[in-house]
């Protein structure tokens, strides 16, 4: 981030400006350091390479433990222990329980080591350019979102003032990579996941967009930095003014949430590489690291996703209470990315997967009706913003019925004839 | 159902051809038609189990199941083997049920040596046939929603409660699933008070299990919408195809061999026979879970009245049997369907003939006109919702 | 509604997610290495050979090469080739023993009919299944020594059978002294002239379990 | 349910000129059976299937039996006047009979409507070379479609009438029937150095070159068993 934009964004921010501590410098202060001692001329480069760094190695290891946190957590819920034996027998001081299991943590870098030392196999027919450009691929793009994700109060990458429009672009480019991989493969279960894959991406995209418009519709912005700002208020400095907590913003993160399952692949719309029907979709062909690239891109998109939701809806990276404000604020935006994972992963646990010809009718007759009533609600919330009193009471109630009543209408044509029945005996 | 409505096929099938056709492509819309195999390696196939299926888009215009990959050649080893020695080898029929098909096969070879059998014994079969239904219903339903895209989270809930009825028989029997528990006149080992009573406490427990499972997931809106309408199966149909337990009943025709042939002590118990009307995969997956609870409520009265007494026929030879020449069908109701045992002796120690009606081979038949028109995706959750055993199958 | 039936199921993966740490009706799981599994004494996996005496294995076994289990074994995984000479057995009289006593445990399926059929309690199943070997055919072709264990060991791992085993035979070895000790008198008695002869035949038991016996019940 | 000879004297009487016989079942189960003759078979298995005292709508279960060719010997006595006028004498004849063998197809129905059954019948084929074709009940019962497919790749009968006939179980491109009394099972195994060392030994006459045997055994590999 360049200084005139922090300036700007501190000249907009008094209340952060006076909790700006040293632990939420900590950051930058490290980064300003350490530029310091290179000529001024490439500072900028510095500046962005650190960035890039940072990321790269700060998401990695989160997707290392989102992958051990999500096997373990899957497995808690499956009555199972999880992985809890890649320890570190070498490391003598620890206590000895410590000592060879480690709670299995450093299972991902046995993982790593693994993916790294197995063979690499290319079908013979494949197309060898797309099928090795496709992980490449997957991974930039994926990567390309983190830029615009404020992490902090003074922690973000890019300061765009689209940067959601960068955001879409950049993401959506992913099922693109998977198109290639499974076209490439010449496997006929990589290709039908291909072909799913685009369907999927094409239904997704619009619920996913009409569910964060209401969003810069009410904060008036595009910029996720100003996005969390708009958020950073709170009624006796205890209930928190994030989006979620009014009813076009509960609407808007539960069809988000939806539609950012479906885009980043997970249960119960994990149909690109339904493993039950289609072994592992695009990923039938890859092995080893490319393998590995695939399910790394995979836990960016989704950590990426998640970190949207918490910056357009759970209020980014403010503390949920004032007083709270003394806890960095790049803590508390990890803490709410760590508690969104959490959730992709208890709904992976619980959910089966739906069909492709249900996925998509789920999103056309149902998401994307619900997400554009839902814009009309944030509307209506935007212009009676002034209304104060009583009326603020007739505000919620409209707000939340504008929501409520769609959503169960729709939702009763939607499972029309479906349901538990009862059943005769014969004795 | 009057038997003169009952055209054979209602599928292309019956104009001769090799099962229905490939629709003609005509429309440019519709570009060529994708063959996949699916199987013998597969995720979803329940074992090496194959299906070449052919789709249009996602449609499967044709599906021909290919068996044979777990081929042993059971019945020939069963003809060079003594009609004791054949009892394990039946264990790995069904791997899931072996108590079941001792029963069945035990049943088949004292109809032909006309063995009589102790009340214990009698009631300890079906102590074990009623556990082992209940391990097999909740496999199915665990692997059911396996095929139906979870994480293995209900599959895992399923196997937790089938382990507490294995370890049961492995405290009785010696062994998990090869239990090799029946024997001709009776049972192998008797149990002790305390394996009872553990026992009739796990029953008595397993309703809590059922109903946490179903109100996970029997109520699930994605469940619903993946099974509802899924697979349909016409009850005249199905009675043609030979389709037998819970598939059959599914469709609403109460056909039970328990109640039918009321083998074993069975009329001696109260329980009812849950049916279905739409016939579809949920209604499958319902059945089992139904008869699962009536499966409890067999073996509450099975532990309240089980007599005391030998388990053994006195009469009941283990070395040397050599039943007269003639030959025997006998079958059961195994919780895959109708499993049959058809015996012929030439007075030899060995079977002259011995064959194997298994149940899940013959409910394959009516696959392909339960797949056709609906997706890839709703194939595997038919497959899995028939509920098929290679072992037996292939045999 | 739409959408109740999925927070119900995720009511109860939660519920089992919190159960999972502290009810163990819910986790059932064994940390195999390091928690030996608790095998119930009716625990089969491969026969062994039951000797009399644990320092003279090869001398004391049971067996009597009677080549029954050979016969009935489904798989056919038993091999046995008979002496040639006969050696006193526990009771002392002549029996033949086995010279090779092979069991292909790569071939053998657990099934316990060479147990049941036996009728000198010579073969029993083992708990061991911690089996395995480098070398398909070899390793697991296990040879009379190493299928000779101790009758305690018997006992110790199947205490109820082993009990009841050895009381039988007991009783049964009382039973045959006596008689001998009558057949003895007897022929005192009538004081034949010619020398006396080893009363059994070669390979008959000594007093076979009646076959309308159901066969032993291995658990408690 | 009418008792068999009922059922075989309305067959017969529907069907004149079909071959009908009761096969009487010796054991313990006394589960006897109607031969029905090949040429009618069909319409006598739809006339069972649409009877409305009979509705046999399910078949159970469709097998096949094989019953290889036998020499009988057959010892007569004849008592022969003496033509001495003494006491007739007892003269053993022994006649020699060739039974020629053949292949059998056993369907068990039953009645899922009317819950009565089992009525079982039986087809033989000529013989067990080249007449060994039978009419096809697939059409009448579906669920023969898979059975008759497994009698034909075991036993070797040919369903005449069955929609798609190969083989089941064994693969496309083998030759003999596995089940059949008189099936010789191939000497191509694998090698296993197993005391039942007959698979062995003909494992080792069909490779030319055996693999040499294992270094340094365990134990003492007992001899070849005669």
């Amino acid at each position: 981030m360049n200084s005139s934009g922090l300036s700007l964004l501190s000249a907009h921010l008094p209340v952060a400006a006076a909790a700006d501590g040293l632990l939420e410098r900590l950051p930058l202060t490290l980064r300003d350091t350490f530029v310091q001692w290179f000529p001024a001329p490439t500072q900028w480069l510095l500046h962005h390479l650190i960035s890039i760094v940072g990321i790269l190695a700060i998401f990695g290891l989160f997707f290392a433990f989102t992958t051990v946190a999500e096997r373990k957590l899957l497995g808690r819920l499956q009555n199972r222990l999880g992985p809890n034996r890649a320890g570190v027998p070498k490391f003598s001081f620890l206590p000895f329980h410590l000592k060879h299991k480690l709670f299995g943590l450093t299972q991902p870098f046995a993982d790593a080591v693994k993916a790294l030392t197995k063979e690499d196999i290319v079908p013979a027919a494949a197309d060898k350019l797309l099928h090795f450009l496709a992980p490449v691929l997957v991974v930039a793009f994926s990567l390309l979102t983190f830029a615009v994700l404020p992490f902090g109060r003074n922690l973000i990458p890019v300061e765009l003032d689209a940067a959601l429009l960068y955001f879409f672009a950049a993401g959506s480019a992913t099922e693109l990579t998977i198109f290639m991989a499974g076209w490439a493969s010449r496997n006929k279960y990589s290709l039908l996941s291909a072909m799913r894959a685009l369907a999927q991406v094409i239904s997704y995209e619009l619920p996913l967009l009409l569910s964060v418009i209401p969003v810069v519709l009410v904060a008036g912005t595009l910029s996720t930095q100003e996005i969390v700002v708009a958020q950073g208020f709170w009624t006796f400095g205890l209930l928190p003014h994030w989006f979620i907590f009014t009813p076009w913003g509960a609407a808007g993160f539960l069809l988000f949430l939806v539609a950012a399952l479906a885009e980043s692949n997970r249960s119960p719309f994990d149909l690109p590489e339904a493993e039950s029907e289609l072994i592992a979709g695009h990923l039938t062909e890859y092995s080893g690291f490319k393998y590995a690239l695939f399910f790394m891109a995979e836990y960016f998109g989704l950590t990426a996703l998640s970190g949207l939701g918490v910056t357009l809806f759970l209020g980014g990276w403010q503390a949920p209470c004032a007083f709270l404000q003394f806890i960095p604020s790049y803590l508390w935006f990890m803490g709410k990315l760590v508690g969104m994972i959490v959730f992709f992963i208890w709904v992976r646990g619980t959910l089966l997967r739906l069909r492709i010809d249900q996925l998509t009718r789920l999103s056309w007759q149902f998401l994307v009706p619900l997400a554009l009533i839902n814009l009309g609600n944030a509307a209506f919330w935007a212009l009676t913003g002034a209304w104060s009193g009583p009326l603020q009471i007739v505000r919620w109630a409209v707000s939340a019925a504008l929501i409520v009543v769609p959503f169960v209408l729709m939702g009763r044509s939607l499972t029309r004839g479906q349901a538990p029945r009862t059943y005769r005996y014969a004795t | 159902m009057s038997a003169a409505d009952l055209s054979p096929f209602n599928s292309p099938f019956a104009a001769g051809t090799a099962g229905p056709s490939v629709r003609a492509v005509k429309d440019p819309f519709h570009g060529d038609l994708l063959e996949v195999s699916m199987g013998p390696q597969h995720p979803s196939t329940h074992g090496v189990f194959r299906m070449v299926v052919t789709l249009d888009g996602e449609i499967i215009v044709k599906l021909k199941p290919v068996f044979g990959y777990l081929h042993r050649n059971h019945e020939k080893i069963a003809e060079n083997t003594s009609y004791l020695g054949s009892m394990p080898y039946t264990d790995r029929l069904d791997y899931l049920c072996s108590m079941t098909t001792n029963w069945a096969y035990a049943l088949a070879v004292e109809k032909l040596a006309g063995q009589a059998v102790p009340d214990r014994a009698q009631y300890l079969r079906i102590i074990m046939a009623e556990l082992t239904r209940l391990v097999n219903h909740s496999c199915l339903v665990g692997f059911l929603f396996n095929d139906l895209g979870t994480s293995f989270t209900p599959l895992l809930y399923a196997f937790r409660e089938r382990e507490k009825i294995l370890d049961l028989f492995e405290s009785l029997t010696g062994s998990r699933m090869m239990c090799n528990y029946q024997r001709f006149g009776g049972c192998r080992v008797d149990p002790t008070p305390e394996w009872l009573a553990a026992a009739s406490r796990l029953v008595d427990n397993f309703p809590r299990f059922l109903d946490e499972y179903e109100t996970m997931l029997t109520g699930n809106e994605i469940m619903l919408a993946r099974t509802q309408g899924v697979g349909v199966l016409d009850a005249a149909k199905a009675v043609n195809a030979g389709i037998t337990g819970p598939c059959l009943r599914a469709s609403g025709y109460n056909y039970d061999v328990r109640k039918v042939d009321g083998y074993g002590f069975y009329p001696r118990f109260d329980f009812r026979v849950p049916l279905g009307a739409h016939g579809d995969t949920y209604d499958r997956y319902m059945m089992r879970v139904l008869e699962m609870r009536e499966s409890v409520k067999i073996l509450q009265q099975a532990f309240r009245d089980l007599p005391a007494g030998p388990i053994m026929d006195p009469k009941s030879k283990l070395r040397g049997f050599r039943p007269k020449a003639g030959e025997a069908y006998g079958r059961t109701e195994s919780p895959k369907g109708e499993l049959g045992f058809f015996l012929v002796s030439d007075g030899s120690p060995n079977p002259y003939r011995y064959r194997v009606r298994p149940p899940t081979l013959i409910n394959l038949t009516l696959l392909e006109d339960m797949c056709l028109g609906h997706t890839i995706a709703d194939s595997v959750v038919i497959l899995g919702s028939i509920d098929i055993v290679l072992g037996e199958v292939d045999r | 509604m739409l959408g109740s039936g999925i927070i119900k199921g995720l009511a109860v993966t939660a519920k089992n997610f919190v159960g999972s740490y502290h009810d163990p009706a819910r986790m059932v799981t064994e940390q195999y290495p390091e928690e030996r599994p608790k095998l119930p004494e009716a625990y089969r996996n491969f026969p062994f050979l039951v000797t009399e005496n644990a320092t003279d294995p090869m001398g004391t076994l049971r067996c009597v090469a009677c080549q029954i289990c050979e016969k009935e074994c489904p798989p056919q995984c038993i091999y046995i080739e008979k002496s040639k000479d006969k050696k006193p057995d526990a009771t002392g009289k002549p029996q033949l023993y086995p010279a090779v006593f092979a069991i292909d445990t790569s071939v053998c399926m657990s099934c316990q009919i060479c147990v049941e059929v036996c009728p000198f309690d010579a073969i029993k199943m083992d708990q061991v299944f911690e089996v395995a070997a480098t070398n398909r055919f070899t390793g697991l072709l296990l040879n009379r020594e190493q299928l000779a264990k101790p009758n305690s060991y018997f006992h110790q791992i199947h205490p109820t059978d082993a009990h009841e085993v050895d009381t039988r035979l007991a009783a049964e070895r009382k039973a045959a002294e006596e008689k001998a000790k009558a057949a003895a008198a007897a022929k005192a008695a009538a004081a034949a002239a010619k020398p006396a002869t080893p009363a059994p035949a070669t390979a008959t038991p000594a007093a076979p379990k009646p076959a309308a016996q159901p066969p032993t019940p291995p658990t408690a | 349910m009418e008792s068999l000879e009922q059922i075989r004297d309305r067959l017969l009487a529907r069907f004149p000129g079909a071959s009908v016989t009761l096969v009487i079942n010796p054991g313990a189960a006394a589960e006897h059976s109607l031969l029905l003759g090949a040429a009618h078979a069909v319409e006598m298995a739809r006339f069972l299937r649409d009877d409305p005292a009979l509705q046999l709508d399910y078949c159970s279960n469709a097998t096949g039996l094989d019953w290889p060719d036998k020499e009988i010997v057959e010892t007569k006595k004849l008592s022969v006047a003496d033509p001495a006028g003494g006491p007739a004498k007892i003269v053993e004849e022994k006649t020699k009979r060739f039974e020629p063998g053949y292949l059998e197809a056993v369907y068990h129905l039953y009645s899922m409507a009317l819950r009565h059954g089992p009525v079982i019948i039986r087809l033989r084929t000529g013989n067990r070379t080249d007449q060994v074709t039978l009419p096809s009940f697939t059409p009448i019962w579906r669920s023969c479609d898979f059975q008759e497919r497994e009698i034909f790749d075991l036993f070797g009968i040919v369903f005449a009438g069955h929609p798609d006939l190969r083989r089941i179980l064994m693969w496309d491109e083998f030759k003999d029937h596995p089940m059949r009394k008189d099936y010789v099972d191939p000497d191509d195994y694998e090698w296993e150095p197993t005391p039942h060392d007959r698979v062995l030994e003909r494992a080792k006459a069909h490779y030319p070159v055996p693999p040499p045997a294992p270094a340094a055994p365990v134990s003492p590999t007992p001899e070849a068993k005669p």
